[in-house]
């Protein structure tokens, strides 16, 4: 085997047969990462293309070119406005889910610590939320982690009794990563809204999933990521509802109303606006699809003995499964899906290339000892039953092999 | 994980996996917290590896070091074995990513003491260096 | 005239005719704002798409299409480091020149303040320089904003005088956006590194006209944007000297080596790495053509009376063009010349919907009552000499005719 | 800038453009540093605005704003004339962009000094409302 050169459905596989000849080889590949990355879906792209090259022009500037960019991207936020039930002047382009939540973060902590340097979210948020409440720590903030429970919940009590006066910010995402788990987010709205204490939520995961109302939820923040929901990379977006006291992250230029500086990135936002109402249109009937292919993915995946379900069984992303195999180690599980063309994650994408266990499996009471045997498959719009059925074909086997491999499996799991 | 073809082969193709019944010494090392097991089983005849398996529990790269290094030292003399080091099976794999190279130094400690454990029966002073 | 759409060299106008019936016209425009925007460049398109469709994997993931999008990212930081003359592991990509900016100078400023909180910058830097700076102000810094003279320069002297014993940043761009002054930044890193104190430069306006070279140039920081040299819209990048101490802007997931969180937009990269190796490789000839279009459209300009050129005669970019005609207002100016499909622009394009007169022209001591008519004409490759003879016809007309219109004008230079 | 038609209609051919010699009344606003000055020439008769016109330096919509507020008293009486609020010079525009509504401010400001040059020449007291 020379070279590898993959498609969106396809593997190509360049070898040299025994002639020395090179043959191709196509085969299906089968994608379930869609919680760490999308493909861009053609209909976005076709949108997006034309701002590269025609309509090139600074959206900032007075001439037509200019004035047809600034046009585009006022639709996108019209589109991304509708899809969270907000209104179009609290939607402000980002370059992504990591910076939204910065700015969310470190937006309100700087502009409101006269009022209290107290922030609380949960143990299980993406670092992106995560750590930059760390960092804020070592500018003099406090922050409380709260706890979940198995299912990776966070309880509403907890909630309640970790609210002071000094208290400026609740972050407590829409939905998990890497569990799927989906939080009480009106409920803790009405919590938050009742102590009037600005309530973020990362809703990156939930976007095409979960139907969102921000008025309704009463979410003062929101921050979403193009690529989760087959818009381009490097673009996100973030709904600040109006009068929220916030400071900018990045300084520069007048765009984004002084929100957020730096020349806007015209064709990622039209794909994002295309994107979100595409995924926010479609919602129930693909949510349909998704649950039959999730549900069908775990009950065969509980079949293998010594396997456990990691999440809330319900309030969970109709995309996300998330399961834990024990006597096993993840990295090599997913490197022997990847020779049969399977694509998948343990834990988060991010994450793969350390050696952390996961510390969302962790805060849901996951023993240490089998956290390194859990496997993510993310669901997405390419994916059929019959990628289900290989999955499900190609999972046990794979395991097997790891047991038979492993001195942790019992002899009862042995096949060897 | 940018793994290179030996790795993948070593990895996909373990040799000497499995565990040798009545073995002379067992060695056994990482916990699964880390996410990191290797254990190592030893047949020794005349001062000689005989025989060698492994299991491991771990990522692509501690089951190819493992079956490398068993490769590495089948056959050979206690002392030679003894004296595998970690980069040595790193370099007989092409090498390991920066962040993996604690998987070959699990396989130089397994080997270690498996061959200290051999040394124990047989009433032995275990190997220091 | 019902409804406008534009090209890169062509504007359709779809108008009515007499009948009703819907006719399009095509004219040729000239762009001539390349410093606010360029168009992306077709090779550079071409090399972006397959990220977004097939290749659309998280370059942090363990499987093949991972795979493939990480060697594309570290093809693309090669591309970067290689024009730059930095090392590949020096260098971090962003989502553009006011992300890199802000990174910089917030990042040295919170990793050094036990050292000292005093920075150095210059009074013609971009908003994305100065407001960031403006904001540290605010967080217990003090900022030196040195002045230039007429033509735009910083003088070494006075940096020297400004450097104190508690100084950690030097941050002076290399071209000036808005007149092209080049600064004399060998120097000028030279005075940073004997007095060890950080020196970044902003080199957005730079690249694919000036050549660099962070090792001779003693640059520790520099930063970049994809837009401003036909890469893609979005996307930055940033190099860092090896053993800078420098805190991250964008906390979160561990790419880029922890120095830039969030997941890396691969067609972006890989889009601004491209654009990077042909714009640096084209430098020379590329300069060539451009200065004299520069030089031809200066000496055409200047033909008008009361006309002044902005910036250094010599010291500047070989791309702009920026002049000052008095009793005339730059908007007006822009609008008629917009009527002709001329696109161009006044000060900088963040500007343009603001009403303040050039902070840039103010500090090289342009009188506050002629600032406002100044136009600065940018050029790209897809300008030619026709175009300049274009602008050179239409210019001089339209200044004729909003000086007719003008209380200011003195007889002398009315024409009714 | 998103300028309405009817702005780029008396941006491009502004009406009443020019000065009167021998006016009868002259008003002046706005300075060089803000970057909009407006200079506004009566011609009264019978109480009535018999003539205008205007000398403007100014972005789009300054050039609009004098060329639509000239049209709009011109033939009123004095009275009507200074009764033209900015926000009837936008409307007839289609409306100004919120950040240069001061250019209309700056059109009712010329004729209302202008109508007072009128007032104080011919020795009458100026009007303030
Ligand atoms: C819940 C959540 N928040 C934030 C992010 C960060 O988004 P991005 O990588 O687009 O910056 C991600 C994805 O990586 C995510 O899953
Ligand atoms: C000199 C300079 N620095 C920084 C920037 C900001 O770059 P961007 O708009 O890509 O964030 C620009 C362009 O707008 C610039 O010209």
């Amino acid at each position: 085997m020379i070279n590898r050169r993959n498609g969106c459905g396809t593997i190509v596989t360049d070898i040299h047969d025994c002639e020395g000849v090179r043959v191709t080889i196509r085969n299906q590949i089968i994608y379930m990462d869609n919680s760490a990355t999308t493909p861009v879906r053609k209909e976005v792209v076709e949108e997006m293309i034309p701002y590269m090259t025609e309509n090139f022009g600074n959206p900032s500037s007075i001439y037509e070119i200019g004035k047809i960019s600034k046009h585009a991207v006022d639709r996108a936020r019209e589109k991304v406005a509708y899809a969270l039930g907000a209104e179009e002047n609290e939607i402000f382009f980002t370059s992504g889910g990591t910076e939204s939540d910065n700015c969310a973060i470190k937006g309100i902590a700087f502009a409101n610590q006269n009022k209290g340097k107290h922030i609380i979210t949960s143990s299980i948020e993406h670092h992106a939320v995560l750590h930059t409440c760390a960092w804020l720590e070592g500018q003099g903030f406090e922050v409380t982690y709260l706890p979940v429970d198995k299912y990776g919940t966070v309880s509403l009590e907890e909630l309640k009794n970790a609210v002071r006066d000094d208290t400026i910010l609740i972050s407590i995402m829409l939905a998990n990563n890497e569990i799927g788990t989906i939080q009480p987010v009106e409920e803790i709205g009405k919590i938050a809204k009742e102590n009037r204490i600005y309530f973020h939520t990362d809703a990156v995961q939930a976007i095409g999933h979960v139907p969102i109302d921000v008025k309704k939820m009463n979410i003062d923040l929101l921050s979403l990521s193009g690529h989760k929901f087959e818009g381009p990379k490097g673009c996100g977006a973030f709904y600040i509802r109006k009068g929220t006291k916030i400071e900018p992250l990045l300084h520069g230029g007048a765009q984004e109303r002084k929100r957020r500086a730096g020349t806007e990135n015209t064709p990622a936002i039209v794909g994002l606006g295309k994107a979100i109402e595409l995924a926010t249109a479609e919602i129930e009937e693909s949510n349909k699809t998704l649950l039959k292919l999730r549900e069908r993915l775990i009950k065969g995946l509980l079949k293998i003995p010594k396997t456990h379900l990691n999440g809330h069984p319900t309030q969970r992303l109709a995309n996300n499964v998330n399961v834990t195999f024990e006597y096993i180690e993840g990295e090599s599980l997913l490197l022997l899906l990847n020779a049969k063309e399977i694509f998948a994650s343990t834990g988060s994408a991010c994450n793969s290339s350390s050696l952390e266990p996961s510390h969302v499996l962790m805060a849901c009471g996951v023993p240490h000892e089998i956290i390194h045997g859990s496997l993510r498959l993310s669901l997405g719009r390419m994916n059929s039953e019959k990628d289900v059925d290989r999955v499900l074909e190609a999972v046990p086997e794979i395991v097997q092999k790891l047991r038979n491999m492993s001195p942790l499996t019992p002899k009862e799991y042995r096949m060897l | 994980m940018d793994y290179s073809l030996k790795v993948m082969d070593h990895f996909s193709n373990p040799r000497n996996m499995g565990t040798i019944e009545n073995s002379d010494g067992v060695g056994e090392v990482g916990n699964a917290k880390c996410g990191d097991i290797m254990k190592i089983y030893l047949k020794v005849e005349d001062d000689r590896i005989a025989d060698v398996k492994f299991q491991t529990f771990g990522c692509g790269a501690a089951i190819a070091s493992s079956s490398m290094a068993t490769e590495l030292i089948k056959g050979k003399t206690l002392r030679e074995a003894w004296g595998l080091s970690n980069k040595a099976v790193a370099e007989a794999l092409d090498g390991l990513p920066p962040i993996k190279m604690h998987c070959s130094m699990l396989a130089e400690e397994a080997i270690h003491e498996a061959i200290n454990d051999y040394l124990r029966k047989k009433g032995l002073e275990p190997w220091t260096e």
